[in-house]
Order: structure tokens, then sequence, then C-alpha cells
């Protein structure tokens, strides 16, 4: 039997009528980059919001490190090495861009209670942020409002937020929505060194399908907040129930 | 028995004083997003409209009561529309801030005006007098100010179900994009809606005068009572206010008689109490 | 650095501008001052705004009418006026400032007893006397001077005594009135009045009941609920201590709520101030109370009938328009007892002013006003009566009169604690 | 241009225009009494308590942002609880430090509460607390005084004891006090806001979603800045009962939760100073202003309109953009 890193088991979130994940099991593996991809409301983004605590299901179990962490709020649950990023751009807009980096450094070492230390004393917080300035390629730009960035810089930044934590599995909610190809390549590179250097498990939610198949290791196709197919590229490609409901029409 | 029930009668007409200045904060609120401080000044000075048309130059009520909706309309709309009207997309503690700067002005400017002595005019003659309610006199006026009340409700709610307008401002209310989009000259209708409210203040105020004395400083008084309301009846619902009302004046009256070491930290206890429970408000849908 | 010592130099230049007295004395009067200087304060904003306004006007016609009689021992004499707004806070700041900063050699006013209570013990400190003219807490007198000892605190009003024994002593005699209830003030001066007039009452008229009380707070707009919860006990006759517009608007409410057809008689405490009467001059031409109406105030400008009165009266409508509140004069008194005492020490010094005060027994318009050394209170008469109108003058006046003894409604010492609770 | 050094980037430079300017303006404080009289120590009290009250309020709102309409209510705590153990035993110290915390007991318990809600909610809510706090200080009359409040609070020693007490009893050495518990906290505060803590203060305003997403319980984050809030809102309120020697019901009401909220946005909410300059220049407009009107109600308005028309940052930062208009070149050294 396999241990997965992260482990779902019959869930199901509803909205008034409408089931928005209608039953869900999955399980995914230590070091895979996987996507999710699916129409518009096929449920996606609410899968992640249940995987990530932003959410209650209904019915269901969610296990991480074969700990059932159902009810663990979010914060609970980065604790334990979960990050994610947002569809709409989550960053903080009025704070420098290295003290966006900074935030997610002092947490992962427990260091937000410190109400008397120096900002500028927290050294290792302040080079976990700093090697990632330079990683996401904003060093430049390291001591700007964060929301003063452009488009695609604070897309980045909040990549860099979100894998701030050093998380084991990290989930992107269309990391690439809006950027140029140049910025993309930062993005898509960023994932490939951290996923083979520090085996972070990347699940991204994506619509270009380019990113997709190039990227991805493993596809979960999503409909009416159910699993159609799940499989690799090669498997999903060949997949006659996803080329007639999705791949068909888009690709 | 008859005293309970009676009790309760005085509290609905209390209730519906409350109603008429709740009612046009709650829709302030419901389609502008600002919850404006200064509705209780816009009450104020209301009244003291209808007390110069009416009590000091003689006029007649009712003329005199549509002069202080007008008077007041037009304070309201330069509210709107040289001040808040710029504020819409900041903080909205700034909001609440310049707001609470027209409480200031307004409070001195009425004294400015009419002097810090407090003002009643007399009841129109034809609401004097009382009537048997449960074997107690109930005041003729009092009874008019709950037909007026529930008449206001009635009209309100058929504005704003039943009419072109009401769409309108209904559809602002809930997606300003959308209406922005689609036609509607939003800011037009905050324009309208805050001038309503104002109005509604002014009501308020103008059928109060009467029997309530018009100073300096009742706006701060009256206030903080009618934002207690809209949070029980829900910010921004109108038919929760009228609830709310209703709540809040129906137990006053029976918190006098019964219990009162407790009446004042009831009402609030109970909008505490609903904020952590239903903050959205008893009567949201 | 220029540029941070320029930042330095102009703090320190706003703290001198606001905070430094301006120029030298130049020795005019026989006091060694350039003015003598009178410090007064009243609520001058909200709801209870009249009182302070007519505070100021009594203040500014005594010091008008001193100056132009050539002051104080040929000093000229200078008020300023401040809104206690009914804080404590606001009024003990404003006391500092008129004293520290300002240089008031005596100060007069304040409406809030609570004002007068925190004002009080700040005196010895600041030392220089006070003359309060409207608050009425029996505790300043009885506890702060008789009992504490603080001698700079001087109160020319008749204190909260009028509104309860007064009542008492004049009701006993009505002996058809026999159930009492009260729509209070929920604070001090409500609880006060309301238990002096019935442990009073209660010693002559054993037969007495008390059969309801509501207690309404500071800003009611709506007492329909205090008065049909009391009148739900069937009394005779209402004690009710609201007062101000408070008191209008509960006289309005109650008369269409049609109380005066089921009672016998309303007490209304402080009803003789001219703003109530003048917001319920409609109300009493119309009689609509019934003649059930009976009020009482710190001073009635219908009383005494004496020549003083009378032309204080007709000098106060002439320069304001207005007829005198108790509070005007109260305090155009209080600044004309500060005149005879500064002339009698022949110093600005307070322990001397207040020791001028010994014995001293001064005609005001009010009448006779005696000083009482072991509380500093000024005793002098008050009477009460019905509300009723007299064509001599546009708003109503107490008719009816009735004047008891200063030695029986009044406090004496050694004084015993009074209840102020509900 | 100035003489200084040379900018550079390092930042220990021992003497910068900040520095020497809190330094001329501490040195100014301490020797006020020698220049100043009696009222001026008295206003310059009244403005350090402002301070305090209003450099909270703004850990909660500027950084945290949580607009409270209830922080009168912990003053009040602040205050009632001072004077009530100063009426207990006379030891000013006891007393300022025992209704510091008792404030901040009652804000960590009304906290749990409200902070469940932000935005408009949140306001409501601290605003219906608040009126709870000053429903109780009128009502209950045999702890609080009702109306007529807490009277004859004595002006106690400063005592520490078998070690050493001082009579406080002149305004010029109540001053000094005063001052010296205002610089310490105001340099706790300081060194508070740009800390660990306060840049997760800041993070919690800015997203508080992306902020849990960092791992932070942003709840229990919001307790701690509404408890610290509420532990300044007590001290200032704690330094009130021996400089009045009153404390009555109006210190609970919502138009003082207010006070704290205009100087703040007077001086503006980014800057750190901010509350500091803005409780200042509150006081003295009001102080100068109801010298010369009885009206000063309408000039308070127009200056609060005029504010948040045109000068929505504040004071401070109206100044700081000057300055480096005025110096450019000096600044992202």
């Amino acid at each position: 039997m396999t241990e997965y890193l992260l482990e779902t088991k019959g869930l199901r979130k509803t909205f008034g009528r409408l089931a928005a994940v209608a039953g869900v099991s999955l399980g995914i593996s230590e070091g895979t980059l996987a996507a999710i991809i699916g129409p518009n409301g096929a449920g996606k983004t609410t899968l992640i919001n249940l995987l990530t605590g932003l959410l209650t299901p209904d019915t269901g179990t969610v296990r991480f490190k074969g700990e059932d962490i159902t009810r663990v709020p979010s914060h609970g649950r980065v604790r334990r090495g979960l990050s994610r990023s947002f569809q709409i751009m989550n960053i903080f807009p009025n704070l420098a861009v290295r003290q966006n980096l900074l935030l997610p450094a002092l947490s992962r070492r427990g260091r937000n209670l410190h109400a008397v230390a120096r900002l500028e004393d927290e050294t290792g917080a302040n080079a976990d942020a700093e090697e990632l300035l330079r990683e996401i390629g904003l060093w430049d730009h390291r001591d700007a409002r964060a929301g003063a960035l452009s488009h695609g810089d604070q897309r980045l930044l909040e990549l860099g937020i979100a894998v701030g934590t050093r998380p084991e599995l990290c989930f992107l909610d269309e990391p690439c929505a809006g950027m140029n190809p140049i910025e993309r390549q930062t993005v898509l590179g960023l994932m490939r060194k951290l996923s083979s250097q520090r085996r972070t498990t990347f699940v991204i939610v994506e619509h270009d399908m380019d990113v997709v198949f190039s990227l991805a290791e493993r596809i979960v196709v999503m409909n009416h907040g159910e699993v159609l197919a799940d499989g690799t590229p090669a498997e999903i490609r060949e997949n006659r129930v996803v080329r007639e409901t999705y791949l068909g029409a888009e690709v | 028995m008859e005293t309970l029930a009676f009790q309760g009668v005085v509290g609905l007409s209390m209730a519906m004083y409350l109603w008429l200045i709740s009612a046009g904060l709650t829709i302030i609120f419901g389609v502008l997003g600002v919850i404006n401080f200064a509705h209780g000044s816009l009450f104020m000075l209301g009244a003291y409209l209808a007390f110069t048309f009416y009590g000091l130059l003689g006029w007649n009520f009712w003329l005199a009561i549509l002069l202080s909706l007008a008077g007041t309309a037009v304070v309201g709309w330069a509210m709107e529309r040289f001040f808040l009207r710029y504020l819409y997309g900041v903080d909205e503690a700034y909001q609440l801030l310049l707001t609470f700067g027209f409480i200031l002005i307004l409070d001195d400017a009425v004294k400015m005006i009419w002097g810090g002595v407090f003002r009643i005019p007399d009841i129109p003659a034809f609401l004097e007098g009382h009537w048997s309610v449960f074997g107690r006199p109930f005041p003729v006026y009092n009874a008019f100010i709950i037909a007026a009340g529930i008449v206001v409700g009635i009209v309100l709610w058929l504005g704003f179900e039943r009419t072109w307008w009401g769409r309108t401002v209904r559809a602002t209310a809930s997606d300003r994009e959308m209406a922005n989009a689609i036609g509607v000259n939003v800011p037009r209708v905050f324009s309208g809606v805050f001038m309503l409210g104002a109005m509604l203040a002014a009501l308020g105020g103008a059928l109060g005068t009467p029997v309530r004395v018009v100073s300096p400083g009742l706006g701060a008084a009256m206030i903080i009572q009618a934002f207690v309301i809209t949070v029980i009846g829900g910010l921004g619902n109108l038919k929760g206010a009228f609830v709310g009302s209703l709540i809040v004046g129906v137990l006053s009256a029976y918190g006098t008689l019964l219990f009162p070491v407790f009446e004042l930290a009831l009402i609030y206890l109970i909008m505490a109490v609903v904020l952590l429970v239903r903050p959205q408000g008893l009567f949201a849908r | 650095m220029k540029r941070c010592a320029s930042v330095v130099g102009v703090f320190l230049l706003v703290v001198f501008v606001a905070f430094v007295a301006p120029g030298p004395a130049l020795a005019a009067c026989q006091l060694g001052v350039p003015v003598v200087k009178v410090g007064a304060q009243g609520a001058a904003s909200g709801a209870h705004a009249d009182y302070g306004r007519q505070i100021n006007m009594g203040a500014s016609m005594a010091v008008e009418e001193i100056n132009a009689k050539g002051g104080i021992l040929g000093c000229k004499v200078e008020l300023k006026f401040m809104d206690e707004e009914l804080k404590p806070a606001t009024a003990v700041k404003n006391t500092r400032y008129l004293v520290t900063e300002w240089g008031a050699h005596y100060l007069v006013g304040v409406d809030s007893s609570g004002s007068s209570m925190a004002i009080g013990p700040v005196l010895p400190e600041l030392k220089r006397p006070y003359f309060f003219t409207h608050a009425a807490t029996h505790r300043l007198t009885e506890e702060l001077v008789a009992e504490k000892g603080i001698k700079e605190i001087v109160r020319v009003s008749v204190p909260v005594y009028q509104d309860g024994i007064l009542a008492a002593l004049i009701f006993k005699d009505m002996p058809d009135i026999k159930r009492w209830a009260n729509i209070g003030a929920d604070y001090e001066y409500g609880y006060t009045s309301w238990n002096l007039f019935k442990e009073t009452l209660k010693k002559y008229r054993p037969d007495v009941e008390f059969v309801a009380a509501a207690w309404a707070p500071f800003h009611t707009l709506d007492f329909s609920a205090h008065i049909s919860a009391v009148m739900a006990a069937k009394p005779d006759a209402i004690f009710s201590t609201p007062w101000a517009g408070e008191a209008v608007m509960l006289l309005r409410q109650a008369q269409i709520q049609g109380v005066f057809d089921q009672i016998k008689l309303w007490w209304q405490a402080m009803g003789g101030s001219v703003d109530v009467l003048e917001g319920i001059a409609p109300a009493v031409i119309g009689d609509k109370f019934k003649g059930k109406l009976w009020a009482t105030a710190r001073y009635i400008h219908n009383w005494p009938d004496s020549a003083e009165n009378k032309a204080f009266v007709e000098r106060f409508q002439k320069r304001w328009s207005r007829l005198p509140n108790y509070s005007a004069e109260t305090t155009y008194s209080a600044v004309m007892i500060g005149k005879a005492a500064i002339e009698k020490a022949k110093s600005l010094d307070s322990a001397k002013i207040v020791d001028a005060l010994k014995g001293m027994q001064i005609n005001t318009p009010a009448g006779l006003r005696v000083f009482r050394a072991e509380d500093h209170q000024f005793v002098y008469n008050v009477p009460a009566g019905r509300v009723v109108m007299d064509p001599k003058y546009p708003i109503p006046v107490l008719g009816e009169l009735r004047v008891m003894p200063v030695k029986d409604y009044y406090r004496w010492p050694p004084f015993t604690p009074v209840a102020a609770t509900k | 241009m100035g003489e200084g050094p040379v900018a550079s980037g390092s930042r220990r430079r021992i003497v910068t225009p900040g520095r020497s300017a809190i330094g001329g303006l501490v040195l100014a404080l301490v020797l006020l009494p020698l220049v100043g009289g009696q009222y001026a120590q008295y206003v310059a009290i009244q403005v350090l308590i402002l301070s305090l009250f209003a450099l909270g309020f703004n850990i909660l709102f500027g950084y945290t942002g949580l607009l409270s309409f209830g922080q009168a209510g912990f003053y009040a705590v602040g205050a009632y609880g001072c004077a009530k153990l100063l009426l207990l035993t006379p030891s000013l110290l006891f007393g300022v430090v025992g209704g510091t915390l008792l404030a901040g007991a009652a804000a960590l318990v009304l906290g749990v509460l409200c902070i469940r809600h932000t935005r408009i909610y949140f306001s409501m809510l601290t605003l219906a607390f608040g009126m709870m706090i000053f429903s109780m200080a009128l009502k209950w009359r045999d702890f609080t005084g009702g109306d007529d409040g807490l009277v004859g609070i004595p002006r106690a020693p400063l005592e520490i004891p078998g070690l050493v007490s001082i009579s406080m009893a002149s305004m010029g050495r109540y001053y000094y006090f005063v001052l010296a518990v205002s610089l310490v906290a105001i340099a706790i505060a300081y060194r508070l806001v740009h800390s660990p803590l306060g840049l997760t203060f800041q993070g919690i305003r800015d997203s508080e979603g992306r902020m849990a997403f960092t791992g932070v319980s942003v709840r229990t984050y919001r307790l701690i800045a509404f408890v610290i809030a509420g532990l300044y809102a007590g001290l200032a309120g704690a330094l009130l009962p021996a400089l009045e020697n009153t404390v009555t019901p109006p210190v609970a009401h919502w138009t003082t939760s207010a006070d704290p909220v205009l100087a703040t946005l007077l001086g503006g909410i980014q800057a750190f100073a901010g509350p500091i300059v803005g409780a200042f220049l509150f006081f003295m407009i009001k102080d100068i202003i109801v010298r010369f009107t009885e009206y000063w109600l309408i000039w308070l308005g127009i200056i609060v309109v005029v504010l948040v028309m045109g000068f929505r940052g504040g004071v401070v930062s109206l100044a700081t953009a000057r300055w480096r208009a005025l110096r450019p070149g000096r600044e992202g050294a």
C-alpha cells in the first residue's frame, strides 16, 4: 500500500442545493507535481478551500501525513506543512516586498510573538526572506511597497509568500494567470527547483493547458464536483470521457 | 393584566418613534454602505424646522412637516453631494469621521440659529385628547404616531418592492458595478437615497417635536439608540429595523415598569448578543 | 541639524505663546492688580445650554453694573465664561485654566452637581473662593465644607433641601392627598429629593402612602412608559424631579396621556425655572394642567415683592430681553457677594475673602441672604406655589405662594446622612 | 542643505534628524515646569494621557486594522479601578498598575468576544460593550457612585514599600511621574510595532487570509492587539483619578471613545508618532478655541471635515512628505 502525503475520503460540500464538491476521494503522493483541471464551476477552488481549511466539509475526511486534519484551522495546517496561493491576488499591499516575505519566514521560525526584538535582528528570518527575494527575482524591488508592484510581480510575490513557509505540500490556484511568458518561466522554474531540491509537492489549479501539460506529472480532471479522471498527462490525453466533456472543447 | 397590556401599547408608540429614525439610517447603510453618524442630527434639524414653520410661524401642521422634510433633504443632499461622495473609495473610518464632524457642526449651527433654549410647539388641535385603551387614557397623538409609522413602513415597502425606482435602488445596493454597467446613474441613486434617509430622519423629528422637546445635542442622544436598532434588525435591513424598533420600544416600556435597574444596559446587551450570534441581524434572509 | 533645532524652537515657542502670561502688572487700583478677574462657568452646549447662558447673563450684568459704578475698590472687573459641558472633567479643567492661566480671583457658577463635587477638592490647591450658584447636592456643603473643611467652597443658591422638604411641609396640609408617586431623575439629585420628601412628609402624615417610583436618566426623550408605570398605581399626586427641557417634555407627555384628569396635584421641582415656564406657557394659558401644577425654583422673578427685586428684573429684561432665571439671579448675587467680601477684606487673598463672609447678611434680588459659617451656605427664602399666569409677565409665574420659615426646610448642622439611593 | 553627515546605508548612525528631534522634544517636556505654569503642566499631563490612549488605539486600528468604538470602556475600567484602589490604600503605583491590569483583564474577556468580527461589525460590537460599561458606571451606584462618580480620590504618594516614598501633592511632581510613565510606555509601544509582533499585526491588517496561510492564528493575534490597546487605554485612564481627584461616568461614554479616534486620524494612522502628535494638536485646538468662543463645537467639526476631505494621511505624513520634498536625494539611502 502506498502512503499518501495527503488523502481525502468522500469529501463533500454543498452550498444550498448545489453540491460544489460531491464526494471526492483523492490521494497525493510526496514529491509530485500535480494539476487539477476542469471547466469553470467544476469545484476546483472549493476542493482546495476544503483541503486548506478555508471551508469545512459537510462529510468526508482529510488526512495529511497520516493525521486527520479535517477540523484543523488553516493556520494549523500551515504549521503542519501545507500552504497555498489564491486565485484572487492576496499579498500585503501596504508592506514592503521584503516584509511580505519576512512574515512567512518569521512564522515558520515561530517568531511572531516576539514583541521586543528588532525586526532587523531577526537574522534567520531575514536570510530566508532575502534568499526568496532573489529566487523570485524581486531583489531590486525589495524596499518597494508591495501594492505598487506590477501585476506579474505581485503574483510572483504571492507565490513567494506561499512557499515562504517551506511547505511540504503547496496548492497554487492559477499561479500563471495574467503573466507574461518571462514571468511564467520564473514561476515554473521555481516550482521545478523547489520540487527537486526541497521535495516540495505542488498541486496547481490552472487553465493554461500548455503549463499543465509541460509541468504536471499527474492530472486530476474535475467536473460537477466529481473527479472525472485521474492519471498521467499521457493517460489524460487518451481518456475518451475527458476528451469529450472537456478537452475536446479547449484543446 | 390591563397594566401589562397598556404598557405594551405605550411601548408600541415608543417603538414607532424609533422606527422613524432607524428606517433612514438602515436604508442609507444598505445602499451606500455608510453608517451615518449625523443621522440623529438630521432628525434634530427636521424637528427645529418643523418647530419654526408650525410652532413659531403658525403655519399649517402638514405644510410645516413637508417644508421640514424638504429643508432637511436639501441639507442631506449637500452633505452627500459635496462631501460624502468623495469618500466612497476610502476606508469606512473616514466616512464615520466625516459624519461625526457633521454632528459637531449641526449641533452648534442650530444653537446659533435657534438659541440654546429647548423648543416645543403645541399639539395640533385635531390630534389632542386621549382615547380609552384597556381602561386607561391613551393619547390620540401617540395613536397618530403608530399609524404614521405603519404608513411609512407600507410606503417604503411598496416603494422598494413595487416601483421601478425601488428595483433600481436595490440593484445598486447589491452590486454597484453591475448597476453602473446596465446604465444606472449610481451617483444619482446615492444622492436620492441619502435624501430619502434624511427626509425620514426629518419626519421623525417633525412628528416628534410636539411631544418631545428639541434642543441642541438631541442628535447625539438619538443616534446610539438608532444604531442599536439597526444592528439588532441587521444593518441595511428595512424589515429588521421595523422589528428591531418594536423590540427596543416595547422592551424599554416593560423595562421601566418591571426591572428599571437594568433597562439601560439591557439594550446594549441585546445588541452585543445579536452581533455575536447573528451578526447579519435577526431578520436577515 | 538646523532644521531640528528649528522644530524644537517652534515647539517651545508654541508652549510659550500658549502658556506664559503676558506683560507685567501696572498697579492702578487699591488692590494692586490691573483688573479683578471673575471666572464663571455653566452648561453652554447640549440640552441644558440655557442654564449656562443664564449664568453668563447674570454674571455679565453684575460685572457691567460694578464697572459702571467704579469697580471694586477702584479696580475694573473682568469676566470670563466657559462651558462646563455638564462634564466634571471639563469643569475641573476650566477651573484650573481660569485660575492658574487666566488669573481669576474668584469664581462663580456651575450647573451640575457632579461638576461641583469634582471642583471642590481642587480648590485648596488653587487657593481661590468659588461661589456655587446652581449645583444643588447637599454633599457639597455638608460633606466637603462642614465635614472635610474645604473653606474655598461657598454656595449662594439653595440646595436640594427645598425640592424635597419644602414640598413636604406644604403638602402635609392637604388631607385628601394620600397616595404619592414619583417620576424621578435617575441620579443623586432625584434620589435625595424623593427621600427627603418621604422622610419629612411621613413625620407629619403617617397616613400617606408612596405607591410607585419610576426613574428616568439624563437624555430621556420619551417618558410615556414612566408615566404609565406610575399611573398604574393610581396615585393622588406626582412628585417629579427631571428638570429643564426634560421637565417640559414630561409635562407635555403627561398632559396628553390624561394624567391631569386623574390626579389631584403635580409637584415639579425646579418647575419655576424660566426656561420651563416658557416651555409650558401655552399649556398654562390653555389650562391644560387644570391648576394642578405646583412648582418652585431657587429664585422666582415675581418674588419677593421688593423694590430691589423689581428693579433687578427690569434691568435684566432691558439688558437681555428675557426674564432672569434663578441661575441668573444666583450668579448675579454671587458676583455681588464676592465684591462685598473683597471690599470688606481689602484683599484678594482667598482666606481673607472667605473670612470676610463671616456674619455677612446681604440684600440681593432674592431677598436677604445670610451666610452660615458651619457649611458656607447662604441661607435665603424661596417660596413654592401654583403655576399660574400673571398679566404682568409674558410667561407663567408662581401664585398662591407658600413661604415657609427657612429654619424649617433647610437642614441644619450637625448634619446626618441622607439616603442617596433609590 | 544641512551640515549633518552624508547619508549612508548604515542604519547604526547615532545622530539622525529624527532622533535629535525626539531628543529635543523630550528635553522640552522635561523643562516644561520651569517655563510654564501650573496650567501648562496640567494640560501637558492631559495631552500625555490622551497620547497613551490614542497610541494604544492605533495599535488596534492603524496596525491591526480594527476600528474600536468602545475604547472608553477600558479607559473607564482603568480610571475606576485605579480610583477604587487609591481610596483603599493610598499608593500611586499600586493604583496605576492595578487599574491598568484590570483594564487589560477586561479587554481579554471582552476581546475574546469582540475579535470574532471585523470591520463595521467589530466597531458596533465594541460600541455595545463600551456602552455596557458606561451603563454599569452609571447604574452600579454602590460601587461606582453612579452619576456622581467617585470623589475625594487622593493624589497618593509614589511608594515602593521599604524603599522610597515621594509625595505627589504638587502638580510638578505628578507631571514628572506621568511624563516618566508615558515615555516608558511610548518606548515600549515603539519597540513593539517594529518587532515581529508588530509586523504580524500589519500583516493581519493588510490581508487576514494571507496571514492565516503563513501559519498564524489570526484571531489569537487580534486578541493580543485588543488586549494591548486595552492596557494602554487602562493606563491612560489610571493616570486620571490622581490628577482630577474624581472619576465620573462620562469617561466611559462613546463620545470619549471618539477622542482617540479623532486624535489618531488628525496625526495620521500610518506613522508611529501620529497619535501622539494628533493628541497634542487635538487638545491644543480645543483648548485654544474654547477660550475665544462658546461655539467651539462648530470649529472642531469644521476641522474634522477639512481633515477628512483634504488631509487623510494626517499631519505627520504631511510633514514627512514636505520634509522629503525639501531634501531631495536623502531618501532611500
